[in-house]
């Protein structure tokens, strides 16, 4: 799969748009002034640039509850969420969700999740609407290592491939379920291994490579399309900071992260290839970089002077009868 | 118009629902009945026949599915938020446990969650209660858990009118919506009109006028008040009979205005008795309705037990019309 | 695995026996003394029996709402149970249960089930109890074709390889969950298949055929009891009635049951095999079938007979506060 | 003895009572942690490090498990259906809805559908509640769900004293206990013996006598009850508070006796307000103590809304020390 170079700059902006996001709010949790649970990203955002970058807003992802990348990635407003992680008025939705309920259907981002395995049945809900409205659409659920065992996810596997829908699912194994090694709660190699069992091609890629990622998706997203049914990818990948924010990680190796920061660093290793192969300069980087470093910055202070929803907004967007 | 059972009259709101609106598409466990066999297809129409024929009519809009609530119930969820306007059967409510997640925990919450910014036009058909023989996982109410959970909107009709009214109206809603059918009403018999129409839910319907006694009921219960009232008509006690209809949203209104005619309340309710409709009812009046109260409220539900299996033991496990005449007499006769 | 005689004599009593209470209770259905969802075994005995033959009391079994074959194989009184489907007190559950609820703890038999993949993760728990207790025991769950896709199904497996349980799966796949064909809900050819995904053997037998069932399942349980590990089986079978008694059977074809009773009957051909082989004599069999026919014929009589629970047994054996 | 908190009271119950009984074990999602990694083991003792020091001490018999409530929640039921007694941690309460058919469908009805033959001794430990900002999805207090299933029981302790003496009351009981754990309460502090001992179910503990009026309440909203009731004192308006401590069975005596003695009743659920604690308790007023009621009873609820996010929506959403102080206040002043 050919990349052009605004793909390639597409790619590199989503990916660095989700790593200074995650940075940012990292270092805004520890002032104590983002409530709630935050789960962050940083370190997997080739998946979910790899994966969106086939996408438009017709099509649909359902995430997690680590679901920064995902909303970037399929292009929620980045100040809406800043915004709504702050539980602010103006938020994606409205300060009501949080960090694991960022949701923007207009962009068909279906939601994150605080569900381990809950995504699976609704992007098969997503695909088989694609499917009976015959419009072409394909729909795409991330799942962990962990959520990979949940038995909603094989359901909506098995459910996903009676049907030949056009889902794809995307399995982030970053090693670890909170403090749990997959190695332990996975009785399988590969979770990839798990897609022969519902008769659908089961692919393991490097989750840091975002030109393997890309590729790889392209395809399955290109079968689905076509009628082809689902495939099921597995992503090897780590993730930079702790389960959630708080997290102090004692159930890692010392230099874990540190080595794969240093030497697979999937916005690094990007950058490097695709400046050495010329597809981009140093100076589109450069100024992208810019461009991003003054979004966040905004975003912050947009999120942290906006208003906080009020009373009036407690009993909106629910039928109410008491 | 004629003469219709519960059961034609729900398979009659689904067909005029899917020729109206290419979105509505109906799914469950062997709703067809035969897909992949040898033999014939739409061999069942559901476990009891409720939806044979639509596969004739709709094809492929008409689906089976393997036996993984979780999944397909979560993908009518999922299809909702992204443009179908499914109906999918949860064959007995018994069996919400495999799937509660998706029905809770997503479908209720997004519209509020996501800031008003999804709607999720879905419809859960389920078959419910006691009196099958069927025991103590095929036999229960626990409508009262949905009813709990905000987002929700839960639907328990006691007759055919109802049920086609009804029905229509949870295709047309934009929110979830728990469809709980008795199992016991499907061969109910009613006046039922031809063309599609709509009941408004929180709508209860006053099914007996009375002036000495309120009783407040919903599903087959309602025909057991019924009988319970003719009874008690005859020793000059008239009740006024309440059919809830709609149990979320709920229709204060009515319940509140009645006991404060009658001043005497009885709610019957064939769900387990904690934290069930009856206490809800109750609640309501004695907080709402107190200085009309001339007696105490009586409940009569099951029991606090799971669903026994034998004949004998399940017929003393269903209130019954005596079982409601009994409370109703009490009160009547109450003087503190 | 050789199997002495008294074993042969044990196969061919259970299978029978299972056989003509089945049949029997068919026959009572239509009478229409019977209460409730009736769902009948015939057909399957060989697998029941190839399996629990290498159990006692011991051992556990969790089973299907299609439990009867399984409750006679694992030891449960056959005139408690034929009380309990007529739901008479003297019943093996007091007549609270019924046929989808029959349970006897003390033959390690711990309820059929009516809810689909009810079983799997109580066999886990069953599993768990032996491994921590060391006791040597093994757990074994039953699950159908259809089944065999619920969410259930698939976590134990995985939870049951993680922790190396002391379980056997079996997978009865009559090729049919109520009128829906294994081939219309199930992504897989095998659903012994789907073992790999969770680093299990997965094997498929004729589950018409006692001596491969027997051989099988035998290795399985000796495996587990000895420390190695979950084993999943699938058994390949037809069942001879419709899902529950009352069931048309459109969707079958229609010479589909007859052919397999004709060629392919495990009590049939066990017998067969049996005799030819000099392993037992025409005579036992007939002594035990007389045996058969009487005691199911008193099991009617004792049922029809009984008194059925009354009033004061409605609140018992729960706890009650209201 | 001594000051211990919340969180100590529960994790020295677990200790004492699997020191005393081997065939106590421990599981759940992280309750260990660090399972099959690099680095340590124990690394979490949970989300909120309640468990933590558990594995130090007992190794094997504390498991950490894969993301599969209904697996190894269904794996402690059955478990304990053959030889062990299982304490096992559903993490949220929330969460219930992926397990709940093995809960409700198989532990809760055993005993019953088995005609007394089975014992299910199985502690399912969880973390329910508002306060913490962690939304809809992980903010619920959903124990008037498992208060409606029969053959369940479910224990909601508001103190570190109680939170010990029921959680090894629990672990002795033979039936499935549902061992609710306020999230914001376990940095509470109390009194706490050493030893072990037990309290019993379905005895409500009068945390403050009082003439005037009766709140009932469990969990959190005990301690806001508290302070609502000191702050009516001042007025000269004297509340006895009842803490329900288990919702099922429930002590309907302490109830009926506290509201004939003043009249008045306010009760206190933190849950949402249909078919709830709340409703559950009026309506047993409303039936048993009618005649001495001297005015409405007034519920005071979160409202009919998924938990918000927002710290400002959510401190809306909870009730407070002044929502009950007010309910209380228009009681004391209620003239009929
Ligand atoms: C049903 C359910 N069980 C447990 C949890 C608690 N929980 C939140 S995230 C998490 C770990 C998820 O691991 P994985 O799927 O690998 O995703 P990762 O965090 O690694 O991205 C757990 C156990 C939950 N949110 N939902
Ligand atoms: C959770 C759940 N879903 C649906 C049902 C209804 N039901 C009862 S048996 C059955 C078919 C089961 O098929 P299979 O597992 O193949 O077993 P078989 O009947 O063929 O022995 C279904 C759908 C149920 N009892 N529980
Ligand atoms: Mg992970
Ligand atoms: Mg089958």
């Amino acid at each position: 799969m050919q990349l052009n170079k605004d793909d390639a700059l597409r790619a590199y902006r989503t990916m660095k748009t989700i790593r200074v996001f995650e940075d940012r709010v990292h270092v805004e949790f520890e002032t104590g002034e983002v409530p709630g649970f935050v789960h962050l990203y940083a370190g997997e955002e080739a998946i979910a640039t790899g994966v969106c970058l086939h996408l438009d807003d017709g099509d649909r992802i359902a995430s997690t509850h680590r679901g920064h990348g995902h909303c970037i990635a399929k292009g929620c407003d980045v100040r809406g969420m800043m915004a709504e992680i702050y539980g602010r008025k103006p938020g994606l939705c409205a300060g009501k969700g949080g960090s694991m309920h960022i949701a923007d259907l207009t962009k068909g981002m279906m939601g994150a999740n605080g569900i381990v395995g809950g995504a699976p049945p609704l992007v098969c809900g997503a695909g088989l609407a694609a499917k009976t409205l015959g419009n072409g659409r394909v729909a795409v659920g991330f799942v962990g290592d962990g959520g990979s065992n949940q038995g909603t996810t094989h359901e909506s596997l098995n459910l996903a491939s009676v049907w030949q829908l056009p889902c794809i699912f995307v399995v982030e194994n970053n090693g670890y379920a909170e403090a749990t090694s997959v190695k332990y709660s996975t009785a399988c190699d590969d979770l990839a291994d798990r897609a022969s069992g519902f008769n659908m091609p089961g692919i393991v890629v490097d989750g840091h490579d975002f030109f393997e990622v890309y590729e790889v998706a392209g395809e399955a997203i290109d079968r689905a399309r076509a009628g082809g049914g689902p495939t099921l990818i597995e992503c090897k990948v780590n993730r930079y900071y702790g389960h959630f924010e708080g997290d102090a990680q004692t159930y890692r190796a010392p230099d874990e992260v540190e080595n794969v920061r240093q030497n697979r660093d999937c916005i690094d290793n990007f950058a490097a290839r695709a400046v050495s192969a010329g597809l981009v300069q140093e100076d589109d980087l450069a100024s992208i970089d810019r461009d991003i470093s003054d979004l966040i910055e905004d975003a912050v202070n947009l999120a942290k002077a906006a208003p906080k929803p009020e009373a009036e907004d407690l009993l909106t967007d629910v039928y109410v009868s008491y | 118009m004629g003469i219709k059972t519960f059961q034609q009259a729900i398979s009659e709101a689904l067909a005029l629902e899917m020729e109206r609106d290419e979105r509505v598409i109906v799914m469950g466990e062997d709703i067809v009945g035969g897909s992949g066999a040898d033999g014939e297809m739409d061999a069942w129409g559901g476990p009891l026949g409720v939806t044979k024929g639509l596969w004739g009519k709709f094809g492929d809009r008409v689906l089976d599915t393997p036996i993984t609530e979780s999944a397909f119930i979560g993908a009518a969820i999922g299809a909702a938020t992204t443009g179908l306007r499914p109906v999918v059967e949860l064959m007995f409510i018994d069996f919400m446990g495999v799937c509660f997640d998706q029905i809770f925990n997503q479908a209720a919450k997004f519209r509020y969650m996501f800031g008003g910014k999804a709607e999720t036009p879905v419809v859960i058909r389920t078959m419910f209660g006691a009196g099958l023989r069927a025991a103590a996982q095929h036999s229960q109410c626990l409508y009262p858990l949905f009813t709990h959970i905000p987002g929700l909107k839960v639907v328990v009709p006691s007759t055919p009118y109802d049920a086609k009214g009804l029905l229509i109206e949870a295709i047309r809603d934009n929110d979830p919506v728990i469809f709980c059918e008795h199992k016991l009403l499907y061969t109910q018999e009613g006046e039922v009109p031809d063309e599609a129409y709509t009941i408004p839910f929180g709508e209860a319907a006053v099914v007996r006028e009375g002036e000495d006694l309120t009783i407040v009921t919903l599903g087959r219960m309602v025909h057991r008040a019924v009988e319970a009232a003719e009874a008690l008509a005859g020793s000059g006690i008239d009740c006024e009979i309440v059919d809830l209809r709609t149990t979320s949203p709920m229709d204060e209104d009515a319940i509140l205005e009645s006991v404060e005619n009658t001043g005497r309340l009885v709610v019957v309710d064939e769900a387990n008795p904690r934290c069930n409709i009856a206490t809800d009812i109750s609640a309501l009046v004695a907080q709402s309705a107190f200085d009309a109260l001339k007696a105490p409220i009586r409940m009569v539900t099951a029991p606090h037990s799971p669903v026994p299996f034998s004949d004998a033991l399940e017929d003393l496990y269903i209130p019954t019309a005596a079982s409601i005449e009994a409370a109703a007499r009490e009160l009547a006769e109450y003087r503190s």
